[in-house]
């Protein structure tokens, strides 16, 4: 009986009203029939992570706006239901139990940052619901409720290393923001490095606070530090905000990529989009794609891209070709599963292979991250970047770094029957969380 | 002696080899400038250039200055090589003497593509090829790619510059890379000491490296000795730098707060309103100077370099008309009532923003530097970045005006009298409101102000003012409310113990103490540095 | 004075030691430095023992007459970057006395009343309160709790609250965080808190919210928290300031009430209203005594009329 | 019973709807069939619960700048220390269940090649202490910031400052991952408290329980403290520092009390709101989360004890509706709502109406009183007592 409703579903059930009717709008010249599957998109809108996440959300309107074009999913529209968490992680996991419990959304494309991921985990887990987080990130996790569509550290910082050392880089700087993503993979480069017979002196590391805007000491370091006549490098996980007054500093104080590169992890297109580049070129970026790479699914895309936000300087960049991956890989697995039920979706994901934008296919992998082609980019003048080297191959991403001590011996494998995110070999148990997941299965 | 004659010898048997050499291995070098045409690897271009530099004719250094640029090109039709600049419709020029030879459009041809290891290479070639330039300049970059990159074969090259060479700095620095270059050689022991005397003078850190190294390997005891001394001396040397370089950046950082913080000064120093909006003025101002220079960029090009100048104004004006609205409409019904202040303006700072972030959209905008703002110069082993060096100028400059207009002028009295004194000053027939108002907008108009400084070094994004508000807040009252030269003392006392602190207690742990500091010096001092004094100061 | 030579009491205590031995006592009131100095020179041969021998002595007499006294100024000096506030000023209060002080804008009448409630410390000088305690040395709180109550200028009462509140708050009584939270009302507090609005006649006022009396009940709401304390020495800064003539009558009244029991030093610029006190008078001028005595005496004083009326 | 008296019946119906949430809410969420008209979804529950820790800690503020008018622009800070005792204790009972097993160490000391516990982590496995500590760190900073503090007389905007300094150099020390709590991921994926698994409708059911009667303790320690001869103090703080001084009193530690007891609320608060939305993290520390608190307090009406509750989940409600249905606009309307309180309704919405009615009643007595004698005495004067 909704007729007897009490005032607390009312209130609360006004939100999902009004969501309704923002996306009505856009769903509104849609042909499928049928009750609407919905999609929630989790992405800041405001607070100091807008900056790089509303266009996610722009990217994703678009791609259910394509889908719904070429009729939709299961022959029902996709109605996208967009929330904003406002940079607030705590806000994250709220709205990502709004989406699911209130609204119903068959999967929640979202995150940016890794502790907003870490915030909505435990909702995906309880709710059983599926997430898709398109960012690069330090691994050290796979989630039965989630796939991870950007790079795992050994699709991005170890080729990047790989290919600064065939150039003849000996010493190296790691310049990171303080926290658990550049911590991370910076103890993983310092392990692959000195695996690799670099000595302990030749490598510094150094972290700033998030948002640093005086680099005029950070970088004079750098030059004092590669000024000892071995060819140095510096791969930077400095992250967002901090970037653009890291580039300026750089630029003004002369270090040149021909002297000291820097190869950063979290500097795009859309980073780029900021700052005067041409005292940048050289430097170096590592990423699965790139907007200049020249293929005919990439200039489609890049053309709609321009169309939908009616703006055609606005760039594209990695994580939303990992949306676009992630949507066409869960498009598929529905497909597949002829239902949007998330265990039915889960299982049926593991496998499925789409188009990426770079010429090839990507694959969901047992271990919910995917088969990525890694570029390494120098900068142009003209803010994009040109590839100058790629992995030969497409390069499966690893949960679990191999170059971490303790996560040496984990593996993950969500197929039946292991069905485990954190398989110890060295103990043949499924360690931790994993336990009751395996044992309720 | 001996040590002589054998050089003599071993130059006169280069010097007769070398040009043979050289000549033996050439070909034209017209011809091996074509062979960049076409799609080939990264590892063919850096072929090309190997055997240009080898060709040792420095008229391909245009060709080669042009692909390090990136402005070789060729015809994907027949692959031959131009000079191209322009862009849609390009000119061509030839690449060895660099006449025009045509028009065409860009579609019809591919850049060479470079990267990082050919430009090194075309560096490298260019440094020994421009040596007898003409130009001082060029001369006196190639030096420099010298330095760090002859080999002892390079020797005599450099011998032959440094007999030939006239202007007495740069004989300084060929000698110094002839020198560094000795180093490398097996010349004898004797030799070695000269050079490392050479280079004491030199004294930064590649060479304290150079040295350190022959000190470590050197077997010699002599040589070790004087190697040993001379890192002594660079080392001292250095560190006397660093602490000019540590009190020059602390400078800098303080002369950027003191931007940020000098309209706060007024707002909530001179007013005590607390500003909470106060950051967005800053952004305002930063967004004015990103909109002036899109304008410029499409309307007209020629302006870019007095850009920064044409949006000082315009952003004073647009934070300062937004304050007044501010003012005229919320902030003079709190008169006294400080923290309700507070909460309203921080309701505006929350509308500013997201009001820019509707308009601009929510990601960085693209602000550059004109060229006097761009690069930095060397004062003995310190770098002084042009960008930074204006900003303290620009700091001191707005601040010795608002003292000015403080102190000088009619307004500057009206404001002072009416923050010490309102009803008196109303009596006296000063239109109190319209002080405030203007007083205000004054406060909000220098915040602007700040912006276009601002936009030089840090992001413009709607998040812009909120990384300095609390360093602004801080800066005001630690160098004590209502008073200027208290922020500007407190603004760069913070910003030279924040960067003394840095490079030992790293960033973060560095700015964590710099808080911990001031908030023990406000219990030591609890009115700030400049603290107001008299009997009617009450809490 | 001079049956106390021998007494060898240690340099380091002079003039810091008030009242330490009780057989102290025994000097009388009429002790005069002066004296003490042109009797000692004699004395001792020798500039320096002389020097410090004439010192002692001059602290001993004055801490003798001070100890008589109920508060006890001696060379007190402050200045605020520079400009003296208070200069050289001594002054002494006995008790169960009433003095009035007057004196032009800026004589320092307020500094002084700073000075003495802990509110300022002077850079140099003595303070001392019923002769045994150097006020220099202790804070506002403890000052007060010692039994000197202060009514600024501007009557400052706790708007928020309601009359008998604002009593209740002031009665003396521990002064403890822990004892104020778990207080309870008590019939003894009841009936001195009646005896004070009687006193200041705002019985019938005892519920109204002190912001909403008026200027006039105001200043007597203060003296009222001031008698609440039950002070012995009460300094009160321009009681009538701002009042009608027969609010001013009656503030008198009710002062020369109050000083029948305790101390009273009025800072004051209106004469009529000093002139119906007809108490001591004391004219302060640039922080510094400039005359005593009666009102009658004080305000012809040549250098009063000076100051008063200009050159 | 004393406080009973103290209290007037206002608190005690504030008293009764809170606990009769404790009892309504989990009742309709558990008892109730999903299908029921009454029944309350299990996604409200935590977010309720969340309302309400928020609820505490507006009402913790509201002790020091309602009541003593010390403005703290670093509440949030004593909020987030609470939330980490909780989260430390909440990490040890992870146990071995982490993603890497190991039964000692929390996974991000384990990734990031810690090798033993350090010590500040020690006793934590314990809840008595954990609970201890919720209390004792933010006071223990309290009393020790606000000792020095109050004691040296920094006051007004300048004590606003420093407060807010202290939140954002704390911001910091947590983001650094030496510190050993996480770093900006701080802590999360919890597992169970007190043997109870912590994402079972149940336990979300006692926690919103356990926030309500947290909420009605605080409210009644409040109302005890406001109203008793203490609270009367403070509000003379408030209103005239130097005059309690010069009669006596030390407002320092008047201050320092309410200042540390605010603390110790703020840590419970933040100690409950951490196992309800599963995640303590760095940014809780940020000095806007602290401002936003102040926010409430000021929206709800400052100086009451109804005030700062219904300001907090008023404004936190509206957030909670405004992010879904306006995500690119809702700060507009955030932002307008704190312009409007300050301008329109300076004392807050309880301020607003105790004042109207106030207001009122005292129009309807003036208006009766002039009905029967001719003036009040006031400006006139006093008739002189009888002697």
């Amino acid at each position: 009986m909704r007729s007897a409703m009490t005032w607390m579903q009312r209130t609360a059930l006004a939100a999902t009203i009004a969501a309704f009717g923002v996306s009505g709008a856009v769903a509104a010249d849609t042909k499928p029939k049928g009750e609407p599957i919905k999609v929630g998109i989790l992405h800041s809108l405001s607070g100091t992570m807008a900056i790089s996440e509303t266009t996610l959300k722009d990217a994703m309107l678009m791609l259910i706006d394509e889908q719904n074009k070429k009729g939709g999913l299961l022959g029902r529209p996709l109605e996208p239901v967009v929330v904003d968490p406002a940079s607030n992680w705590p806000l994250f996991a709220e709205k990502a139990r709004e989406l699911i419990s209130q609204d119903k959304v068959a999967a929640v494309f979202g995150c940016w940052t890794s502790v907003s991921r870490k915030s909505v985990l435990p909702v995906f887990k309880e709710l059983d619901s599926i997430l898709f987080y398109p960012v690069q990130y330090e691994g050290e996790e796979s989630e039965r409720n989630v796939f991870y569509t950007g790079a795992a550290p050994n699709q991005q910082a170890i080729p990047a290393v790989d290919y600064l050392m065939n150039e003849g880089v000996k010493r190296w700087v790691l310049e990171g923001t303080d926290y658990v993503y550049p911590r991370t993979t910076n103890k993983i480069l310092e392990a692959y490095l000195k695996s690799k017979g670099v000595a302990a002196e030749d490598i510094k590391v150094n972290y700033t606070p998030f948002g640093f805007s005086d680099w005029q000491t950070e970088v004079s370091a750098i030059k004092d530090f590669g000024s000892a006549g071995k060819k140095t490098a510096v791969v930077s996980t400095v992250n967002g905000d901090a970037n653009v007054p890291f580039y300026k500093e750089l630029a003004n104080q002369g270090v040149s990529a021909e002297d000291i590169p820097v190869v950063a992890f979290s500097v795009g297109e859309e980073e780029l989009a900021g700052i005067d580049t041409s005292p940048l070129v050289g430097h170096l970026a590592a990423w699965n794609y790139f907007e200049s790479i020249d293929t005919p699914q990439n200039d489609d895309f890049i053309a709609k891209w321009h169309k939908f936000i009616g703006n055609d300087k606005r760039v594209t960049n990695d994580p939303m070709e990992a949306h676009y991956i992630g949507f066409n890989m869960w498009v598929k697995a529905v497909e597949k599963a002829g239902t949007t039920d998330p265990d039915k979706v889960i299982d049926a994901m593991i496998g499925v292979s789409v188009p990426n934008l770079t010429g090839g296919y990507s694959t969901m992998m047992p271990n919910h991250h995917i088969t990525k082609p890694v570029f390494i980019g120098e900068i142009q003048d003209d803010g994009q970047f040109q590839v100058v080297w790629q992995t030969p191959g497409l390069v499966p991403g690893d949960a679990w770094s191999d170059y971490l001590p303790e996560s040496k011996p984990l593996i993950s494998d969500w197929r039946k029957p292991m069905s485990c995110g954190n398989f110890n070999t060295a103990t043949g148990k499924c360690g931790g969380a994993g336990a009751e997941k395996a044992a309720a299965n | 002696m001996m040590r002589l004659v054998r050089q003599f010898l071993v130059f006169l048997l280069i010097a007769l080899i070398l040009p043979i050499g050289a000549y033996a291995q050439s070909s034209d070098p017209a011809a091996l400038i074509q062979s960049f045409g076409g799609k080939q690897s990264f590892d063919d271009t850096e072929a090309v250039v190997k055997k240009l530099a080898a060709a040792g004719d420095p008229q391909v250094a245009r060709a080669l200055n042009a692909l390090s640029k990136g402005d070789l090109v060729y015809r994907k039709s027949d692959n031959q090589v131009f000079i191209a600049s322009g862009r849609g419709t390009v000119d061509l020029f030839d690449p060895l003497t660099g006449t025009k030879v045509g028009e065409a459009a860009s579609r019809d041809f591919s850049k060479v593509r470079v990267k990082n290891s050919i430009r090194r290479a075309v560096t490298d070639a260019l440094g020994s090829l421009t040596l007898r330039s003409p130009d001082p300049n060029t001369r006196m970059a190639a030096a420099g790619t010298l330095f760090s990159t002859a080999t002892p074969e390079a020797m005599k090259t450099l011998d032959a510059a440094i007999a030939a060479e006239t202007v007495p700095a740069i004989k300084t620095k060929l000698e110094e890379a002839r020198a560094a270059a000795v180093l490398k050689s097996d010349e004898p022991a004797a030799a070695k000491v000269e050079a490392v005397k050479t280079l004491a003078g030199k004294g930064d850190r590649e060479t304290l490296a150079m040295i350190r190294g022959v000190a470590a390997t050197s077997k010699d005891a002599q040589l070790k000795q004087a190697a040993t001394t001379a890192a002594v001396s660079i080392e001292n040397t250095i560190a006397t730098w660093t602490i000019l370089q540590n009190v020059w950046y602390g400078l800098s950082l303080g002369s950027v707060l003191l931007l940020a913080a000098i309209g706060l000064a007024i707002t909530f120093g001179v007013m005590g309103v607390i500003n909470m909006a106060h950051g967005e003025m800053v952004m305002l101002g930063a967004y004015t100077t990103f909109v002036v220079q899109e304008l410029i960029r499409t309307h007209a090009p020629g302006l870019f370099e007095v850009s920064l100048a044409i949006a000082l104004p315009l952003a004073f004006l647009v934070s300062g008309a937004v304050g007044l609205v501010m003012e005229r409409c919320l902030i003079r019904f709190l008169y006294g009532r400080p923290l309700e202040t507070l909460l309203a303006t921080f309701g505006v700072s929350l509308i500013l923003q997201q009001a820019v972030r509707t308009i601009f959209g929510p990601s960085n905008r693209e602000v550059g530097n004109p060229d006097f703002m761009s690069g930095a110069f060397d004062i003995g082993l310190m770098s002084v970045t042009w960008n930074r060096l204006w900003i303290i100028v620009f700091a001191l400059v707005v601040f010795v005006a608002l003292l000015a207009l403080l102190n000088k002028t009619a307004l500057g009295l009206q404001m002072r009298a009416v923050t010490q004194n309102r009803k008196m000053a109303a009596a006296m027939g000063i239109r109190t409101p319209w002080v405030d108002a203007m007083t205000f907008a004054l406060g909000s108009g220098i915040a602007g102000i700040a912006g276009v400084a601002l936009s030089q070094i840090d992001n413009v994004s709607p998040n812009l003012g909120q990384g300095y508000i609390i360093d602004s807040f801080m800066v005001v009252v630690f160098g004590g409310v209502g008073n200027l030269w208290g922020t500007l003392v407190g603004a760069m006392s913070l910003g030279v113990v924040n960067k003394f602190l840095e490079p030992y207690a790293g960033a973060v742990l560095g700015k964590i103490v710099v808080l911990v500091l001031i908030i023990l010096f406000i219990q030591k001092r609890p009115r700030g540095l400049f603290a107001q004094k008299g009997r009617f100061v009450d809490a | 004075m001079v049956e106390h030579d021998d007494m060898r009491e240690p340099l380091g205590q002079d003039g810091i030691a008030p009242g330490a031995s009780p057989d102290d006592v025994a000097a009388g009131p009429s002790s005069d430095p002066a004296k003490a100095d042109t009797i000692s020179s004699v004395v001792s041969p020798h500039p320096y023992a002389a020097e410090m021998r004439r010192r002692r002595l001059a602290a001993e007499a004055q801490g003798r007459a001070r100890r008589e006294t109920l508060l006890y100024l001696d060379g007190v000096t402050k200045s605020f970057d520079g400009f003296k506030a208070i200069n050289n000023l001594s002054l002494v209060i006995e008790r169960g006395e009433m003095r009035a002080i007057i004196g032009p804008n800026g004589a320092g009448k307020t500094t002084m009343m700073d000075i003495i409630t802990g509110k300022t410390r002077p850079d140099r000088g003595a303070v001392y309160f019923n002769g045994a305690v150097d006020l220099t040395k202790h804070d506002e709180a403890a000052i007060a709790s010692m039994g000197i109550g202060r009514k600024f200028q501007k009557p400052t009462v706790f708007e928020s609250h309601t009359v008998e509140d604002n009593i209740r708050l002031s009665l003396a009584g521990p002064r403890s965080v822990v004892e104020a939270l778990v207080h309870r009302k008590s019939t003894a507090e009841r009936e001195r808190i009646a005896e004070i609005l009687a006193t200041i006649r705002l019985t019938d006022k005892r519920r109204t919210f002190a912001a909403n009396l008026s200027h006039g009940q105001k200043q007597w709401l203060e003296i009222g928290m001031l008698l609440a304390q039950d002070p012995e020495l009460l300094l009160v800064d321009e009681p009538v300031a701002g009042m009608t003539d027969a609010e001013t009558v009656e503030t008198a009244r009710l002062l020369r009430e109050i000083a029948a029991t305790r101390s009273v030093v009025v800072v004051e610029h209106d004469m009529s209203f000093v002139r119906e006190l007809s108490v001591k008078v004391t004219c302060l001028h640039e922080g510094s005594v400039l005359s005593e005595g009666t009102l009658e005496a004080v305000s012809n004083d040549p250098k009063v009329i000076e100051v008063y009326l200009g050159r | 019973m004393i406080i009973a008296r103290f209290l007037g019946p206002r608190v005690w119906i504030l008293v009764g709807l809170i606990l009769a949430a404790a009892v309504l809410v989990p009742l309709a969420n558990l008892a109730l069939p999903p299908g029921h008209p009454l029944h309350m979804p299990s996604y409200l529950v935590p977010l309720f619960g969340k309302y309400v820790t928020y609820a505490l800690l507006a009402l913790a503020l509201d002790l020091v700048w309602g009541y003593v008018g010390i403005l703290s622009l670093g509440h949030g800070a004593f909020f987030a220390l609470g939330g980490y005792a909780m989260g430390m204790y909440l990490m040890r009972q992870i146990g071995s269940r982490g993603v890497y097993g190991n039964p000692i160490l929390p996974d991000f000391m384990v990734f990031l090649n810690w090798k033993a516990l350090p010590w500040y982590w020690s006793g934590f496995d314990a809840f008595w202490f954990a609970a201890l500590m919720v209390m004792l760190v933010p006071g223990l900073l309290a009393f020790v910031f606000g000792f020095f503090a109050f004691r040296s007389r920094v006051t007004g905007v300048y004590l606003s400052i420093i407060t807010q300094a202290m939140t954002y150099a704390l911001l910091l020390a947590f983001f650094r991952n030496d510190m050993g709590f996480g770093g900006n991921n701080g802590l999360t994926d919890f597992k169970d408290i007190l043997g109870f698994p912590i994402q079972a409708a149940a336990t979300r059911a006692g926690l919103f329980s356990a926030s309500c009667i947290a909420l009605a303790i605080g409210v009644l320690l409040v109302g005890w403290i406001t109203r008793s001869k203490l609270g009367k103090l403070m509000i003379a703080v408030r209103d005239a520092e130097s005059r309690t001084r010069f009669i006596g009193w030390r407002p320092e530690d008047v201050k320092l009390f309410a200042f540390t007891v605010s603390a110790v609320m703020a840590g419970i608060a933040g100690a409950l709101y951490v196992p309800q939305v599963g995640i303590i993290n760095p940014s809780e520390f940020a000095p806007v989360n602290s401002i936003e608190v102040v926010v409430w307090a000021a929206v709800g009406g400052r100086g009451t004890l109804i005030g700062p509750i219904l300001g907090a989940l008023l404004v936190n409600y509206g957030k909670t509706v405004f992010t879904a249905i306006a995500p690119d606009s809702w700060l507009f309307v955030l932002g307008g709502l704190f312009v409007f309180v300050t301008l329109v309704l300076p004392r807050g919405i309880v301020g607003t109406i105790d004042h109207g009615w106030d207001a009122w009643r005292a129009r309807r007595r003036s208006a009766a009183k002039e009905k029967g004698e001719s003036g009040d005495g006031d400006g006139s004067i006093l008739p002189h007592p009888a002697e």
